[in-house]
């Protein structure tokens, strides 16, 4: 999708900076220099992209003007001053203000609490309704009253933003606001953020979205390992040449997919996934439950499921994955058998693999070295574990070959999950579950966070698969990836599953009214599609 | 917090410090004590040479030494493997009671049944009732998730009170003029003692080969992983298809059996027979001795040679030099301080002063 | 000459104010008597489980003459550790096992309690008594019995409510106690446990208790009728003395109120009648002189059938074992 | 005389008092030492050393008692007594980063020994009690008097002690950062809360409390000092944060219900109950557990009520 191109961005005004930078150096233990000698400066009212590959060291340089880091070496200004931002509450009294990559939100508390946390108590009791003001003014739909664990991703993306408007900051920083956001949301963030930038507040914007981008920022500094190679103004530069200079060279264009393998016309091929009538209750009370879902994958394409976050994603991934079983066993079947009752491990025994939204704490754990991630779910396959004894070569081979396959930065296979950076351990988890060759891979959310030549990447891993005869089932909220790797595609939207659609039969717009729930107003599929 | 002392991560444990930090708080130990003894008009060398080598000079102190560590260690090491998986079975002095009423028991029941089978009879009745106990906090905590340190501890109670009530009751010795006590187990249901002349009995070798066992299943075994994963991610390990319940099972189960089976080596061993009081406590200290040995086998077994040694140095000191009890305990307390907070040098770099600050020219 | 030495082996701390404590008030009358002629030591707070015997022999290990072990669950320990070291005298208190090298001791308390049992009985209105006890072992068991057939001598009506509170030492748990018995009727407190807890609770509720182990009188100085006071002091000198002489020997000892070794601190005389007072001391100088036995026949037991007829006194090892309550007490021991 | 309908009623009611005035003494020490465990815990540390700080609380309190004649001074030592510990346990956890659960453990043997140790000279010295409190008018009202306004100060301190925590816990902003300290520590260091600060703070409260705990013992329950006079109520007092799902009010019932059969067991005893007393002894543990496992069959909102960082150490350069 393209985002449309704001033609009246006003210039950032002139006059001091806002906020510079000089010669900031963060080294972390094992000697990783993650920032090399920074230097970068925001007048008021600029909207400044920060870019660079996963690991290029954007996280923590906004994580040290916030206060989290320390810098060992260099300077900060602010407004021409130099201050020392020893904690986030300094931070914000300056009048900076962060949404974090990686949440900052408090599972068992509301919303309301969680957003007070933030704003060192001036606002008092119509806290809620200030929320519900902000949250409606930018579109940002949320029910101040609700837990944080009862809310999906993107619900929680959502919240971190709106907490981070209701500061009134100076300097607003964004680390990856958007990539669990809605075509629809991330305009109306857009809107806001040119407002706010148009009051004179100074945003510094990260994303691995170049479209964004381009669409949003005045100026852009691009970051690569530790260092800045380069700034430019992204609206006259183009996706390309952007993606060259954060990786040093030609990212090569993501290949036409081929026309899926299975034979269109033979719609009646026993599918490899398929879906029967699942109806089940979600995890939380708050999520929908997941009602009368039926679907089919067969070995050789990719079908896609498209859906603003909230609407059933984690329900659905987990009742695939068996975390959680569904009530009946028919209404899950692999390869024809039934195994709605199967536990993880016994599906995984069937051919299936697994990639969830969350990397840490589920798809991986961090504490645990490499090695130890690979075997997390690789034990089945490939004698890794042998009477119950693990063979500790090879798990450290199998991480090793997944480092190597798949481009991972880490330090070797003896690395904590925990340090690698986001993008970086994505592909590792991705790697991990491609390498055990599945007949039936289950990703949501499979790029998200993960830079462009990364992205690439694991689509190209994707199409692979798919090529070599995998059924693959991605859920996104990324219409962008649907579309570019998808062969079918289908909408959830409160719990139900929209029929799927050849996705050169559908555009953009009408899969963007079916996550509006309007399924029926969209013209009717193909017959073969409908299951 | 402004922190006068300000810690560096070193990103991987330093392989000196996993050494020197204990050495580190040994020597601490050392200095601080003497400044101790000597404030109690005590000679501080005399009093460190009673808490720490005398115990130990004669080949009796040293299999005392075993005799006091071994139901530690075994404790611990079950304790440890439940502690790394989360699951916080505080409750081991009571399966450890339990683990003693069975094997008791069954000794009691079996009299003078005169077979080789007797002693692995009784040891496995001891292991069963040990994990019997344990299997009520695992059963209430993965069927109504009843919190497993609240059950298991109170469980604790229960079972002393059970063991009193059979003491003073049912199972009275009857030519005991009704004093709280069994009658003597058969020589058949004893842990024969292995050198003459001391309390060196075969219960230790076993607990030394019962630790062997399961420092081996847990370090290259797949269920210690399947833990460690539970412990440190539940939601990892239920993606990784893991069965969160049989985990908590497993580790309540051997938990309990290693207390039941240290329970039944101390009556069978160096008492004989079941009394209202058998255990100083091994259960809690226990707990103590796993963290101490960094919930890892080896450290498990010298944390538990240490405390041990530190309980036989108290009664020195009190013979020798009167000191009383409870200056072994402030004493044991600030040994562990010691050890502990000498441990964040394996992990950290110390400095003094404010940490650097940022952006200041 | 090389000064005696003799250790102490103390199954509560040595401040415990009870047991331990009075163990300890006769450790340190030795060292007052003997002066530097004997050497004392203690280990207190030992475990009766497998500590007790390494204890022991530490203490005949290490050169000592005399080794006093103060608690019933040292008995096994003290006679393995005595076969070790046939050369090492060992005394153990209230146990029944003996050897060459091994004497017991043990004090009649059962004595004292039949004592402040006729002052119970003739102290009460309610006519309910409330013991506070310990565990369920013969020395408390023939205690209470001795008490009820005291308070039963003067008081035919009266009964004896029993809590159990299976702890020695135990504070707010025999404060619970002492007011539940309150609560439930009872105007005189006796107990067998060793905190002054339930004297406090007495002085509080403007009612009467008697001490135990200690004279409590500090506790409870209008609640404190008398005290039943454990004496080891003489006992140590005189075992102490008889090693040094070259005259001990293995035997048991059964002290009571006649060699003073169970002890009635003064009686309260701002709370006590003179009436009352003569007749407590009319039947403490019975029992010291032999006249009376605290359990002269008829003796009969709860479920009124007679255990021993009239004429005749319970022999000695019937009150070592005792496991049943005599009538006027109410509530079932456990069997 | 004929026994009116209003004397018997009378007498029940007075009986009735006495019962639940000894209930509520019995749950006293064991709701104040929660309720400080509690705000520790909320704040995400676990100090295992309630006993420990009990005890020094109870030989310091009862020493200044002794030594100024003033119980207001003790009842400050005691609170001081108890944060001095909890100062230490925070120094290691905290500063240090030890283990909590050893950490706690260790701080429970030092304290044992170190309250034995400075007791020493007090044991067996008497102590008047505290008195009762007596509100002119309200406690002479028959039965409700003596019911709702006849007991000791610390009692109603410990009610309203806990509705404040309750009050400080759920409805201020100071509450909503302990709570975010002990949820995510790492969210809130990023909020920049100071996580240390808070704990420091949470921990120095739980150990003023069992200080405050230890006092209740020796200077108003039993007024005298022994060695290990609490006699593991402590590890009571742990076990009952975890039954009241670390909310304030539940502490109470628990410490209450505890309490509360504790007595009842012992009445029941008094009353000639055909049960070994060693079974009767149970019944305060097997009610524990058998009211724990009805109250967590929703285990989702004893998930959500459990402080997530509960012992876990925090490191403030992740
Ligand atoms: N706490 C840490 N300890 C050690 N290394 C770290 C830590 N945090 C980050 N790093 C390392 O520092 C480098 C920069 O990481 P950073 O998170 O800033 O990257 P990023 O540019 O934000 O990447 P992404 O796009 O994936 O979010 C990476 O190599 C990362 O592994
Ligand atoms: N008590 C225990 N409970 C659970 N798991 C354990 C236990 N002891 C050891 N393990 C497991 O064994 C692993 C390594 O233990 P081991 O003693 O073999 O260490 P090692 O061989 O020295 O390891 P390395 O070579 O990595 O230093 C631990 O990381 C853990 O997974
Ligand atoms: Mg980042
Ligand atoms: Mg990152």
């Amino acid at each position: 999708m393209t985002l449309r191109m704001d033609q009246s961005r006003p210039a950032p005004a002139p006059g001091p900076h806002r906020l510079a930078l000089e010669g900031i150096v963060k080294r972390f233990a094992g000697a990783v220099l993650a920032n090399d000698h920074i230097d970068l400066a925001l007048r008021p009212g600029e909207i400044h992209a920060l870019l660079g590959e996963n690991g290029a060291g954007k996280s923590t340089l906004v994580k040290i003007i916030y206060g989290v880091l320390h810098a060992d070496e260099g300077r900060v200004l602010w407004e021409g001053q130099p201050v020392t931002i020893s904690s986030p509450a300094r931070a914000r009294a300056l009048g900076i203000g962060m949404v974090f990559q990686h949440f900052s939100l408090f599972e068992s508390l509301t919303v309301t609490e969680n957003v007070q946390l933030a704003l060192d108590g001036r606002q008092g009791e119509n806290l809620a309704q200030a929320i519900d003001e902000v949250a409606g003014r930018y579109g940002l739909a949320l029910d101040p009253k609700q837990r944080i664990c009862d809310l999906s991703v993107g619900e929680r993306q959502r919240v971190e933003i709106v907490r981070c408007l209701l500061q009134n900051p100076r300097l607003l920083i964004m680390d990856e606001p958007t990539s669990v956001l809605t075509p629809s949301e991330v305009e109306s963030l857009f809107v806001t953020l040119r407002r706010l930038a148009g009051e004179g507040v100074s945003i510094l914007y990260i994303s691995h979205k170049l479209d964004e981008i381009r669409a949003l920022c005045h100026r852009a500094t691009i970051l690569r390992a530790g260092r800045v190679v380069g700034a430019c103004d992204p609206a006259t530069t183009s996706t390309r040449d952007l993606a060259r200079l954060m990786i040093g060279e030609d990212p090569g264009a993501l290949e036409r997919r081929d026309p899926p393998v299975w034979p269109h016309a033979a719609g009646d091929e026993a599918p490899r996934l398929e879906l029967e009538r699942l109806s089940m209750d979600a995890e939380s009370p708050f999520a929908p439950p997941l009602t009368d879902v039926s679907l089919k994958v067969r070995s050789g394409e990719i079908v896609g499921i498209a859906g603003v976050a909230g609407n059933g994603q984690g329900t659905l991934l987990a009742a695939l994955s068996g975390e959680h079983r569904a009530p009946r066993p028919e209404a899950v079947r692999v390869d024809g058998v039934a195994v709605g009752h199967l536990g993880p491990a016994a599906r995984r025994d069937l051919g299936l693999a697994v990639v969830p939204e969350e990397r840490l704490g589920r798809g991986a754990v961090p504490e645990l070295s490499l090695a130890e991630n690979a075997l997390l779910s690789s034990y089945r396959s490939g004698a890794l574990v042998r009477r119950g004894l693990i063979d500790r070569t090879r798990a450290h081979g199998l991480a090793r070959t997944i480092i190597e396959r798949f481009g991972v930065r880490a330090g070797g296979s003896r690395a904590a999950a925990g340090s690698l950076s986001g993008g970086n351990l994505q592909k590792f988890i991705i790697g991990r579950e491609l390498l055990q060759k599945p007949r039936l891979l289950i990703a949501s959310q499979p790029t998200w966070g993960v830079d462009a030549g990364a992205a690439a990447a694991i689509h190209r891993a994707l199409l692979e698969l798919r090529n070599q005869g995998g059924a693959l089932l991605i859920i996104s909220q990324d219409l962008d990836e649907l579309f570019a790797i998808a062969d079918r595609i289908a909408v959830l939207c409160a719990g139900r599953l929209s029929a799927t659609r050849p996705v050169h039969e559908v555009s953009l717009e009408q899969v963007g009214l079916m996550m509006g729930g309007l399924f029926d107003d969209v013209p009717t599929p193909a017959p073969e599609a409908r299951s | 917090m402004k922190m006068f002392l300000h810690l560096e991560a070193r990103g991987e444990p330093s392989r000196l410090w996993i050494w020197a930090a204990p050495l580190m708080a040994v020597f601490l130990t050392l200095a601080v004590g003497s400044a101790l003894f000597a404030a109690l008009g005590k000679d501080p060398l005399q009093a460190l040479n009673g808490f720490f080598i005398m115990p130990v000079s004669t080949l009796y102190g040293a299999t005392e030494l075993l005799v006091k560590a071994a139901p530690l260690a075994l404790i611990a090491v079950g304790l440890a493997v439940g502690f790394r998986g989360g699951v916080w079975n505080i409750g081991a002095e009571g399966q450890l009671t339990l683990g003693a009423i069975t094997g008791g028991g069954l000794a009691l029941a079996l009299g003078a049944v005169d077979s080789p089978l007797v002693l692995p009879a009784v040891l496995l009745a001891g292991v069963l009732g040990g994990m019997a106990w344990a299997a009520i906090p695992a059963l209430l905590r993965t069927r109504f998730h009843a919190n497993e340190i609240l059950t298991s501890l109170m469980l604790t109670y229960v079972a002393q009170l059970l063991l009193g009530w059979l003491v003073h009751g049912p199972w009275r010795d009857p030519h005991g003029f009704n004093f709280p006590e069994t009658a003597p187990f058969s020589p058949h249901a004893i842990l024969p003692v292995l050198l003459e002349g001391t309390r060196l009995h075969l219960g230790i070798p076993l607990a030394g080969v019962v630790i062997l066992a399961v420092w081996a299943l847990l370090a290259r075994g797949f269920i210690g992983f399947q833990i460690k994963v539970m412990g440190l991610a539940p939601r990892a390990g239920a993606y990784a298809g893991f069965r969160q319940n049989r985990l908590v099972w497993f580790s309540l189960l051997l938990s309990g059996g290693l207390a039941g089976l240290a329970g039944f080596s101390e009556a069978a061993g160096p008492i004989g027979q079941l009394q209202p009081a058998l255990s100083p406590g091994y259960g809690f200290t226990a707990i103590i001795v796993a963290f101490l040995g960094r919930l890892h086998p080896v450290g498990i077994v010298l944390a538990a040679l240490f405390m041990a040694l530190t309980y036989l140095g108290g009664e020195t000191v009190q013979l020798f030099m009167g000191l009383p009890l409870a200056v072994t305990g402030v004493f044991q307390g600030l040994i562990l301080f010691f050890l502990l907070a000498c441990d964040v040098l394996i992990l950290y770099r110390v400095r003094v002063g404010r940490r650097p600050a940022p952006g200041v020219s | 000459a090389d000064p005696l030495k003799v250790g102490f082996v103390y199954v509560g701390p040595a401040s415990d104010f009870g047991w331990s404590y009075q163990h300890d008030v006769g450790r340190k009358a030795v060292e007052e008597a003997f002066g530097d002629k004997v050497q004392t030591a203690f280990v207190e707070n030992v475990q009766e489980g497998a500590d007790a015997e390494r204890v022991i022999r530490q203490f005949a290990a290490s050169g000592f003459d005399l080794v006093f072990t103060t608690s019933f669950g040292f008995m096994n320990p003290t006679l393995k550790v005595a076969q070790q070291f046939p050369k090492v005298k060992f005394e153990h208190a209230t146990g029944y096992k003996r050897a060459d090298n091994v004497a017991t001791y043990a004090a009649r308390f059962y004595e004292g309690r039949y004592v402040i049992g006729v002052i119970a009985g003739l102290m009460t209105k309610s006519n309910t008594i409330g013991y506070v006890a310990s565990f369920p072992i013969p020395e408390v068991v023939s205690g209470i019995n001795a008490f009820t057939q005291g308070l039963r001598s003067v008081n035919p009506n009266a009964q004896v409510k029993v809590i159990w509170v299976n702890s020695w030492y135990d504070p707010p748990r025999e404060r619970e106690a002492a007011e539940t018995l309150v609560a439930q009727g009872a105007d005189v407190l006796s107990q067998h446990t060793d905190s002054p807890a339930p004297i406090q609770v007495a002085e509080e509720k403007g009612i009467h208790a008697f001490g135990q182990s200690t004279d409590m009188l500090r506790f409870g100085p209008h609640a404190q009728l008398t005290a039943i006071v454990d004496n080891w002091s003489d006992y140590y000198k005189n075992r102490i003395q008889m090693v040094m002489d070259g005259a001990w020997k293995s035997e048991d000892t059964w002290g009571g109120l006649a060699s003073d070794m169970v002890h009635l601190s003064p009686y309260n005389t701002n709370e006590l009648s003179p009436e009352i007072v003569a007749k407590a001391e009319e039947a403490r100088t019975a029992i010291v002189n032999g006249t009376l036995h605290p359990f002269d026949g008829p003796l009969v037991n709860q479920a009124g059938e007679t255990v021993l007829p009239a004429g005749q006194s319970l022999p000695d090892e019937k009150i070592l074992s005792m496991d049943w309550y005599v009538q006027g007490v109410q509530g079932e021991l456990p069997k | 005389m004929e026994p009116t309908l209003a004397s018997s009623l009378a007498e029940a009611g007075a009986a009735a008092t006495a019962l639940i005035g000894a209930m509520a003494r019995a749950a006293t020490p064991l709701a104040l030492a929660a309720t400080g465990e509690l705000v520790t815990e909320k704040a995400g540390v676990l100090n295992l050393g309630v006993e420990g700080m009990m005890l020094m609380g109870a030989v310091s309190a009862f020493a200044v008692t002794v030594a100024t004649g003033s119980p207001v001074l003790g009842l400050g030592a005691a609170i001081g007594a108890g944060m001095l510990m909890g100062l230490v346990f925070a120094g290691l956890t905290l500063s240090l980063r030890t283990n909590q659960v050893a950490t706690g453990l260790a701080l429970t043997l030092f304290g044992v020994g170190l309250s034995a140790f400075v007791g020493r000279d007090f044991v067996g010295t008497p102590l008047t009690a505290l008195p009762g409190l007596s509100i002119p008018g309200l406690s002479d009202l028959p039965v409700l008097g003596p019911l709702l306004f006849g007991h000791d100060p610390l009692v109603y301190l410990s009610v309203a002690l806990i509705a404040l925590v309750s009050w400080f816990l759920g409805r201020t902003r100071g509450g909503l950062i302990v709570r975010a300290v002990g949820e995510n520590h790492d969210a809130a260091h990023s909020l920049g809360h100071d996580v240390l600060l808070v704990r420091y703070g949470a921990v120095l409260f739980g150990g003023a409390l069992c200080g405050l705990a230890g006092a209740y013992l020796s200077l108003v329950y039993t007024p005298m000092w022994v060695e290990n006079m609490t006699a593991g109520r402590g590890w009571i007092a742990l076990a009952l944060v975890v039954f009241a799902t670390w909310k304030p009010w539940r502490v109470l019932l628990g410490a209450w219900l505890f309490g509360g059969v504790t007595i009842l067991q012992l009445h029941a005893q008094g009353l000639g109950v055909q049960i070994p007393s060693q079974f009767l002894s149970m019944l305060p543990y097997l009610a524990t557990i058998l009211v724990l496992v009805l109250i967590s069959r929703d285990a989702m909102r004893v998930r959500l009520s459990a402080p997530a960082c509960l012992g876990k150490a925090f490191h403030p350069e992740h």
